[in-house]
């Protein structure tokens, strides 16, 4: 056991953002092999401000004080409960997709809190389909996030619905509107 | 709108609850979720249309308590379908609701539609025929 | 080794030897091998085999279903079959046959969409046939128990669509067609109950009993009372059924069992996921592996968070230190309890944080962990005994794993 | 940076904003944005950007072409096309349109074949047509530039076909239509010679020339005297064109030119890849970059080990203490030579070992290096300097790149 | 440069072999997100017969001390010019395909010496077919390889020739002969 502790914990710069607090997808190493990671590890590099959060990532601004954060960081405050691969790094935007994909109509929508207003938005996940895969950015984040009894806050189903294909590319965050104090 | 204390409150509602299957305009994705744009008033114009939209399953199981969920009703029917909103309209109240969303429709939404719309004026049943259950 | 091995020989064979291979052919030469030599399988596998279900993000049109024996010292990937877009997976215990629900494009991830059905046989891993979905409504979402199961007699399967409208088709696997669509508005899933029927759990915190015939007509609907606040403590769409009962765990860390044994699904009792009931009855502690837990501070939490063993355990991943945002993430320990008594009877430690936890058949079972790496490891279920890791590239996003019938 | 910036906004709305976003309201809200919304890239691209291929052969199905723009400082990926089971890439200089040469199977890796050129628009990245390849021979091979070729004036495409009897397509990219298939028996590839006709690189170390008419019918065949010993020092079959003129490397370390600009490929004088001839001409070492190397120990080594930049200098990953069996493993240098002259002008330090290399367009071209982890190194090619690494799981198993006209 | 040396080179226990002296399919790291390996960790290891050489994959046995080795190690003497994923990772063997693919009819030959006799068995590198790729033990070796000039001698071609589907799933390397000494 120990010596297999050795082999296999070997630290390696990770995939996505592994906080504690984020869902499987987050806790998906995904490294080829038997690489292991140390959750620990991405996590302090954001928040030391050292980049994306992803390596081989370059950080990313909305040139909007008002809008803060790094949206190709999974850290970036509209992500509060995005589960995909993050269009901000795949040739897209925070609210746009990548050339050739088409955005899906249909969606689920959940609110998160702008650090720089307080204010919590209403944020629609569009994902985006039609090529393969992005394979970067890798982000699973579930405030707020419900079963599948409930779809239109569940972020474990496809939303690849309404478009020519179905085939999964990558996620959005756009925001629809403020919601109203409570 | 009648019977819409706060319309901003109730379009929030309508997005934070209806609009990601829905889509923002209620046109829907037929025939699963039919569009609700320009005939969902219809409904208060046939007999049992009006208890109908308190039982079918996209009303009945909103997460909102029964007077935001009169209120998002009634806002969704004066803004998707205003055109055919009968001008002696009373607004649905929280009783209202309430009591149709304890008896909610299932599998049966589909066919007590397609009754309803049958019932429709000729003009627009014929122009937008879509059956669905999803709602 | 090769070269310590060589050198033994040409030590047997003399100094001779060293002036190379030019003596060998005094030596027995390996057997030439036959061509074409494909493997087969037991048609019925062993308690120690897993079906292990790989999504692969990375390529989402290449996921692939491996079969594993997680007891066998090595040689442990038997096989694979394929699982194309957001598949789901289940085995039949009458016949040597698995399913995997599919769904395809005439160009990779554009073009014309073909959802089926397809069916493999255990022993030689062909697809014997398939059933096409007619429609494409087939739910595109991670793998949940509730989306593909098969009647009890395994005539039927009962399969959740999604357009987003919500239906269930009922697919007759004997004659290998589709035979309804049952709309189920508003809620979801389609846990099989007795004789033919199914259970959907609701978006207003009920659950909806659908009764078929032999035809898979239509015959009932039934909604319960709503028993579950999905606001304040949802319960998981995903539950472990044991002896008919699903147990649902709640984001807040409790219970919900739902009975669908009978012809209706019948509401339980909820109960809390602690380690204070099993704490007053020290003498069902089996394996003196329980330790006192800070209390409040651990919740269920995973993908497949919940599995259970032949005697009816329950086990289920908790993560210290959680909330309810938590509820897909995975945690460092696995809780076992007994179901019927709710009390705690045994807790492993993780040697690394799961999302994923499976249970094999047998007396003597392992239970099969996740790690975040997307290897497996292996432990005693009894004991909690670590035993090996299996992986070397094999599973690159996995969420779904089922030990074999 | 998010909640330092909020700090500071609360300090210039005073004390009261403590009290939380109670007083939000009074502050300006970010606006609704509009969906749906979707990029669209220009359709010249610039001399920063790059294609980069992924084979993904962990989801062979599900390859793909990123475009990058290795330039950026930001925001380097800007889109992807698919690319599934062993495909091809090329583009247009004269028409804002790229090509995959790709297959698939009805049932991912199973069923009905169906092997297609895929049309891709530069600026909106869709699918804008696909000539379907009859007879399913196109060439399953790892990227190699001979396979897949246009005609000069991109009028033709000639694809490699293996099946493994040895052929190549010419296809009509005008009318979108095969419109030829000619017999290379013992011969592979397909390189674009004046007007109509292709090269091919033969199994007995010679060339053979295929000239075609303005319909693509056959004109003639000849085949050169053979000019490379395979046994000996095998000539790599990937080949770096400069000005019709294509340089392929040995495995033993020497370049052998083949003139393509002809109608009849013209077999040069081999070269030596060395410091050498370079030290004898020091003026002409333009960076200041050259070392002296140990000699006899370097070899080109690599998948796409060469390159050139548009003053027509030649980039060849070499590697330390190499024999002829680490042709394909990559290096840890790259040297730059000057392909009439023969000699070394730079050399560029890796930060790590690559397999592939590719120099983009321009004045002051950048150099991207594939790593290991297949992320992709940038550096200054004049230089040498490193610029940045592009990465975060953007590419699997990458054989190839293309910087974009 | 310093930086980021320190970031993305921290070692993991790697994908396959990653012998110096092996192919471009040997230096994939294939670590999504950014991982990098160094090629002597796994050597060593496998050096010091601590395993097979790729992580979660168990050491195999021919049985038979006259055909030496681990079948499950990328340094198993038949492989000495394999390109793909061990069919005896994959549920098949050194010289057998895993159930329900089929073994191509059509290869490329080698010739690799066996430690144990010194003879030079001539091995057909059959490839297995018509399931996804194994993805598990990735090997490459390229002893005697040749261009894509002398296909029966190449091992960058997808050998699944003559079979039902062309799709890849692993490679195996089956003795066919003894070569004749020279």
């Amino acid at each position: 056991m120990k010596d297999f502790d050795k082999l296999s914990e070997i630290a390696v710069r990770g995939l996505a953002r592994f906080s504690s607090r984020r869902g499987v997808l987050a806790s998906l190493g995904g490294l080829l092999g038997g690489g292991a990671f140390f959750p620990a590890l991405p996590v302090a590099r954001a928040q030391e401000g050292s980049g994306s959060g992803y390596p081989g990532v370059a950080p990313q601004s909305t040139g909007n004080p008002e809008d803060p954060g790094d949206p190709a960081s999974c850290d970036y405050w509209r992500y509060c409960a995005i589960d995909g691969f993050l269009c901000s790094c795949c040739g897209g935007s925070q609210s746009a997709c990548p050339p050739g994909t088409e955005m899906s109509p249909i969606t689920w929508i959940g609110t998160c809190t702008n650090p720089a207003d307080g204010k919590r938005y209403i944020i629609s996940y569009n994902d985006c389909c039609g090529k393969p895969a992005c394979g970067r950015c890798l982000c699973n984040r579930n405030e707020g996030e419900r079963p599948m009894t409930r779809p239109q806050s569940n972020n474990d189903i496809n939303w690849c619905l309404g478009t020519s294909t179905a085939a999964y590319t990558c996620s959005t965050a756009v925001i629809i509107g403020v919601a109203l104090e409570q | 709108a009648p019977g819409v204390e706060n319309p901003q409150r109730a379009h929030l509602n309508w997005m934070l609850h209806c609009q990601g299957c829905h889509r923002p305009d209620a046109t829907g994705t037929p025939p699963g979720t039919p569009a609700m744009a320009g005939d969902v008033a219809l409904f208060l114009q046939v007999e049992g249309g009006r208890e109908y939209l308190t039982r079918v399953p996209g009303v009945a199981n909103a997460a909102l308590p029964d007077d935001q969920l009169a209120e998002l009703l009634n806002w969704t029917l004066s803004t998707f379908d205003g055109a055919h909103l009968p001008a002696d309209f009373t607004p649905y109240s929280a009783e209202e609701l309430s009591a149709g969303r304890k008896r909610p429709f299932v599998s049966e939404a589909t066919q007590i539609r397609a009754a309803l719309r049958e019932k429709f004026p000729v003009d627009v049943k014929t122009g937008n025929a879509q059956e669905g259950s999803g709602e | 080794m090769a070269f310590r091995r060589r050198g033994r020989l040409m030590g047997m064979v003399g100094a001779a030897a060293l002036s190379g291979w030019a003596l060998a052919p005094a030596m027995a030469e390996l057997p030439i091998e036959p061509t074409p030599n494909v493997l087969s399988l037991p048609s019925d596998y062993p308690d120690s085999w897993v079906y292990l279900v790989d999504s692969n993000f990375f390529g989402i049109e290449s996921g692939k279903v491996i079969i594993a024996d997680v007891g066998a010292e090595s040689h442990q990937m038997k096989g694979e079959i394929g699982y194309a877009q957001f598949g789901f997976f289940t085995q039949a215990k009458t016949r040597p046959e698995t399913y995997v629900v599919e769904t395809f494009y005439s160009r990779g991830s554009r073009g014309q969409r073909t959802d089926v059905i397809s069916i493999y046989d255990n022993a030689s891993l062909l697809s014997t046939g398939e059933i096409i979905l007619e429609g494409n409504k087939r739910a595109q979402i991670l793998s949940e128990p509730g989306a593909f199961q098969l009647s009890h007699d395994e005539r039927f399967a009962y399969l959740f669509y999604f357009t987003p409208a919500a239906s269930v088709g009922v697919i007759d696997l004997v004659n290998r067609k589709v035979v309804n669509e049952i709309d189920i508005p508003g809620c979801a899933h389609a846990y099989a109950l007795k004789d033919y029927g199914f259970a959907s759990l609701c978006g207003n915190g009920s659950v909806v009993t659908t009764r078929l015939d032999s035809n898979g007509k239509l015959v009932s609907q039934t909604m319960s009372e709503p028993f579950n606040d999905i606001d304040a403590d949802p319960m998981y769409s995903r539950g472990e059924v044991i002896n008919g009962v699903g147990y649902f765990p709640t984001y807040g860390g409790s219970v919900q069992p739902i009975d669908f044994s009978g012809d209706t699904a019948v509401v339980g009792k909820l109960w809390k996921l602690s380690a204070d009931e099993g704490d007053a009855k020290d003498s069902k502690r089996l394996f003196g592996l329980l330790k006192s837990k800070p209390k409040g501070s651990w919740l269920p939490s995973g993908w497949q968070l919940m599995t259970s063993d032949d005697e009816g355990r329950l086990y289920v991943i908790m993560r210290a230190n959680a909330t309810m945002d938590d509820h897909d993430t995975g945690g460092g320990e696995v809780w076992v309890f007994n179901p019927k008594t709710h009390e705690l009877v045994q807790t492993i430690e993780l040697d690394a944080e799961s999302s994923l936890i499976e249970v094999t058949h047998g007396a003597d079972p392992y239970l099969v962990a996740l790690r975040p790496d997307q290897s497996v490891d292996v432990y005693k279920a009894k004991t909690g005994e670590w035993i090996r890791n299996i992986g070397g590239g094999m599973l690159l996003t996995s969420f779904s794993a089922q030990a074999a019938n």
